[in-house]
């Protein structure tokens, strides 16, 4: 495979995974058979037989709640909601069970296991299939939250998900699953937490992660002609995020704009921007801005539905009220 | 499943109410048509989830039914929409993402609806229609209106626990809804009996809900069928079942290549041949009929020509209609 | 009734908008012949009778949903789930249904509903009876959220969110049931998205609310005595809130700290410091701080549990830091 | 509900087991008394829900498992912990808040665990151990193992839809768990049939599901039913459903007034009272049972005085303690 897919390298991460250690198992509506609604998991069944790669009813709760249940008593399973709109049907199993149980239980058990959610617009799917809400899970202590947006990056934080005690949310981007990317051999290891600097400037930082990176780079290649240098820092982990390296290129940029197609309003980068509003204060020589879909539903309309992914057309405005 | 009684001989005091789900048959038949073909021509995004083989099942349903009736449907929903009286017109509009679509353009197919006639809705999450339904019925008895609320549901829905819930507060309650189970023996890409292990008849008992179970390819048993019931509902307000045994003759959605597929459901007959041949015993002419069809499919076209005139949803006023009424501060 | 409390507030509230208006139903968990696990229904079932307060089956989705369509059909459902926690079984409803129906059908209906949520610890409930997740629905477009801190504000905020067309979040604080105060006569209107100014002060804006409200009036008093004056504004609604009043206060004060019970990370908190690191940069004197709840569960003992809340000595600390 | 038919003669190589049952109730009933009363003497705060009344249901159903077996238990799961072989002191250690309790003071009695005897907790959500089962069991499948997961819940979470979800993949994955739902006639402060409009053995009928119905007041009966079921299951790994009809002799919870409650459930017995009368008529003399009471007492009192002389838990390392292992960034 000269160019794998980000979907390829997911593949293969739960693949290896799965060949590694026994426990892992993957449980989700059409995984199996069908391979999965977006085709991360084709061919484990065949590989991994029905026991480990498993179709299951359309029963989300019951779904994440086995996997609590099953990673208490041994198992690392890998569950896919089909969309991250359906996790609302779930959010007992993983929000009161899988986050409080290492804490609730003074830490006698651990709950390994990974929920894959794919988010994101940009396909017409409307409301109730596009939303980006990693900014819930974010605010939930005990879980741990990560949105690749590299084909390598999908690969190695499966493998750091998988391999974690905890309960982790793995988010994957729809509009991501078909990019094409370098696939380092061997793979390199990402830990959960780390942040990647995607590109170094020393203007403005950009910090984002999931779909918005690419648009973000581009934003970064336009404004270079203009001589104006972003920094583009890929989050990769949303909980627990990379303080420490957004904080860094702060002191290079001393400005910060925080980009994601979750809503703005009291999404993820409302955490970030807070937070170097308090630590990276005296950094500080402009607003800090964000950039993320407008306060809306998404919509079923092509027209609507383009207009509400924030575009690097946006940030690229951002940009210049920061630097004005 | 147990073959329906030998019909007995053309009652042709039925004849106009036959002619008439004829009509509307086809009228959903073509409209679907028309959607694979618009979908198989990228002018529509997105998903589209045709009903195609399951017509007898919303039209039997929907005859049943008076306007201030509601229904709330499934991610397959037009032949709801239709069948419930929604404008060919407006539901074009709408599925073409038009500014002049009933939900101006915002909903496409996956989320449709028409509230002027009752039509709830689509629902993009399965099972979703379900509670809908409940409250919507609750509203019917509170206002004393003496409505029914339509319940739709798949057969891969069963396994979802709101089926559970609904169906212990509708027959605690007394609420007056009528669930409608369209069994088409898919769960997307899978066949529904490698993940459902119950059986719906049995369950309809554990709650106490009189149900009817019969195959949905026949037009004239299903709206006898759902006509009973709704009549039963109405008199004594409490909640039926009806599960239609159906063929999904197409994919999952359009663009599905269906290679998972393997010959299923081959004993359902496609609901329109069904009913042109009991048309045809009838005494109908073969010229009627086709008659009939063409009509329809003129109708169709016309509102798809309509729709296809109409104007591209727009972002700029949408992004700011989130809210009935704003509140005071900035957000949109 | 001398001085009322706040659960007598929201009992008023809910007879008077039920008197007013017959499209107005109670559903929820013992809610009629109980009157509610914390009594806040008490009295209604007799008033109202058993088809307008019903007891519902232990079911919190289809309660939730069932209020979604009952409202799109012409009634005004007013909905307990017992513990916030819960709604975590709810959440398709809410998220999916309510709040998108308004702008997906193309503006043919509303969903005018009231999910009433009892939030918040110190009662040693433990992990899945304490959380604060209002953060959440603030990030949902179509949801609108409050959370009274007075006996006042329950009471005008209940009718305002039952004559609302949205559906709307309403957040009790469990520690506050049985604060008393004043109720005006005739009570006052209070519009969803105003805030009120608690205290006026000239030194630093504390923006809060739900039960960190009195204790940052403590902390004001405690302060005042040091000469250090603060202006504590009560947001009172969430979602959508009053950027206009904070935006005033922090020119006034030009130092920021947001003061809440919920979870500091990723909590409602981030928002204001994110949106005030944007609009009033040009304001700040010092880093914006927050003080939220550290980023652990609640647990049943009770050591934990008080240190868990965000006292107003932790407010105090933060006081100083922003002042030093 | 049926009578059970009337008991044949003392069985004697049954005795040791029943004298066994005769303690391990009398150490839940008084672990609870005493919980009874450090809770109205101000000594533990939160809730306490105590299975008073229903002790016969931990100890048989209990009495079937082995270490290796799981169980995930409700709110009311005092008895469960207990019978599944939880150690008394780090029972008591936990629900006195101790930095030394099973779960180091953060669950308290409605969440209690111990994990090194397959107790995986009691849960503060309805239902909420039902999936927990499921998962436990689908663990025990995978690795073979031949163990069995036991699923609790009430007669009050019949309502919530994860029942349906949990009956229809055991049922479809043929998982190796036993469903034990003790009916004690209440959901809360509202009578069960008040909001419950389901049957329970037609709804297990439905999924499939082989189940047994019987009076829970009984030790004897339900150890034997619950053998039964859990040897079934070990055989041929399908699972099982066990409902056993109970008396709640306590308020929902301590502190609960009871208002609302008429006499309810008076035909069921103390199963204590019901099982001393049996051991009396098998011979077993007064004193002796008398006797195992006391040594029971003096147990339970031996525990709660190590308990409360354990350290109270504390915030400090609690608070970091959230993850079984830290990420890269400042959190906690
Ligand atoms: C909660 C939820 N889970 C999963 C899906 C994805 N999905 C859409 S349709 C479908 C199959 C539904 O099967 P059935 O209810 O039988 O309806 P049919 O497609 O056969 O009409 C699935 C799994 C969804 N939309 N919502
Ligand atoms: C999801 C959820 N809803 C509501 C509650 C509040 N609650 C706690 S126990 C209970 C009653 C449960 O009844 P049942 O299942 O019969 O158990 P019992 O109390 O009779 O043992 C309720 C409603 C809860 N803890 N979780
Ligand atoms: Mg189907
Ligand atoms: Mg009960």
């Amino acid at each position: 495979m000269a160019e794998p897919r980000v979907r390829d390298a997911l593949n293969r991460a739960l693949a290896d995974a799965m060949a590694a250690d026994e426990r892992v198992v993957l449980l989700g509506e059409d995984i199996a058979g069908f391979g999965g609604s977006f085709g991360v998991t084709k061919g484990l069944l065949d590989r991994f037989g029905p026991e480990r790669v498993r179709d299951t009813p359309i029963s989300e709760a019951i779904i994440a709640g086995a996997a609590v249940g099953a990673a208490m008593s041994g198992l690392r399973p890998v569950v896919e909601i089909m969309f991250m709109d359906f996790v609302t049907l779930a959010m007992d199993a993983i929000v009161n069970q899988a986050a409080k149980a290492h804490f609730m239980f003074g830490g006698q058990c651990s709950v390994p296991m990974v929920v894959r959610l794919p988010h994101g617009g940009g396909i017409s799917a409307g409301p109730q299939h596009s939303q980006c809400l990693e900014a819930w899970f974010a605010h939930i202590p005990g879980l741990k939250v990560v949105c690749p947006a590299t084909v390598g990056d999908s690969y190695s934080l499966m493998r750091a998900a998988i391999d974690d005690p905890d309960p982790v949310i793995f988010i994957e981007n729809k509009a991501l699953y078909a990019l094409k990317g370098d696939m380092p051999d061997p793979p390199a290891a990402v830990a959960i937490g780390e942040a990647a600097v995607a590109r170094g400037g020393r203007d403005v930082t950009i910090v984002t992660y999931g779909a918005c990176l690419g648009h973000a780079l581009d934003a970064a290649k336009a404004l270079a002609s203009a001589g104006i240098e972003l920094e583009v820092i890929d989050l990769r982990s949303i909980l627990p995020w990379d303080e420490a390296a957004v904080l860094r290129s702060l002191q290079r940029t001393h400005r910060l704009i925080v980009y994601h197609e979750a809503v703005e309003a009291f999404g993820p980068g409302a955490e970030i921007a807070a937070r170097m509003a308090d630590i990276g204060f005296d950094e500080l020589d402009a607003p800090i801005l964000r950039v993320g879909s407008p306060f809306a539903p998404a919509a079923f309309s092509k027209e609507i539905d383009s207009a509400f992914f924030p575009s690097s057309a946006r940030l690229i405005e951002a940009v210049r009220r920061i630097l004005a | 499943m147990r073959k329906q009684k030998a019909e007995s001989g053309p009652d042709t005091a039925q004849l106009p109410r036959w002619l008439d789900f004829h009509r509307s048959m086809h009228i959903i038949r073509q409209v679907e048509s028309r959607l694979a073909t618009l979908f198989a021509d990228g002018e529509i995004p997105g998903f589209i989830h045709l009903s195609i083989g399951q017509e007898a099942s919303a039209v039997g349903v929907c005859a049943a039914l008076e306007l201030a009736d509601t229904i709330a449907s499934t991610h397959r929903g037009h032949g709801h929409a239709v069948a419930k009286g929604m404008a060919l017109d407006r539901f074009f509009l709408e599925i073409l993402g038009k500014d002049e679509g009933a939900c101006r353009g915002r909903s496409g197919s996956m989320h449709i609806a028409d509230m002027g006639v009752g039509m709830l809705g689509a629902n993009g999450i399965v099972g979703g229609g379900l509670p809908l339904a409940i409250g919507s019925a609750l509203a019917h008895k509170l206002k004393g209106n003496g409505a029914v609320a339509v319940a739709c549901f798949g057969d891969g829905a069963m396994a979802e626990g709101i089926l559970h819930e609904a169906l212990n507060i509708a027959s605690l309650w007394k609420l007056p809804v009528l669930f409608v189970c369209d069994n088409n023996g898919w769960s997307e890409f899978s066949a529904t009996k490698d993940v459902i292990s119950l059986d719906l008849p049995q369950l309809a008992r554990a709650f106490g809900i009189a149900s009817r179970h019969l195959r949905g390819d026949d037009v004239v048993a299903v709206a006898e069928a759902a006509g009973q019931l709704v009549d039963a509902i109405r008199g004594d307000g409490a909640p039926r079942l009806i599960e239609l045994h159906t063929r999904r003759i197409r994919g999952h959605f359009e663009g599905d290549a269906q290679r998972y597929r393997h010959d299923d459901a081959a004993d359902r007959e496609d609901p329109l041949v069904n009913h042109e041949s009991r048309l045809l015993r009838a005494g109908v002419t073969p010229e009627r009929l086709a008659e009939i069809a063409e009509a329809a499919r003129g109708e169709v076209e016309a509102a798809l020509q309509i729709a296809r005139a109409g104007r591209a949803a727009c972002a700029v006023g949408a992004l700011d209609a989130v809210y009935a009424q704003r509140g005071a501060a900035r957000y949109g």
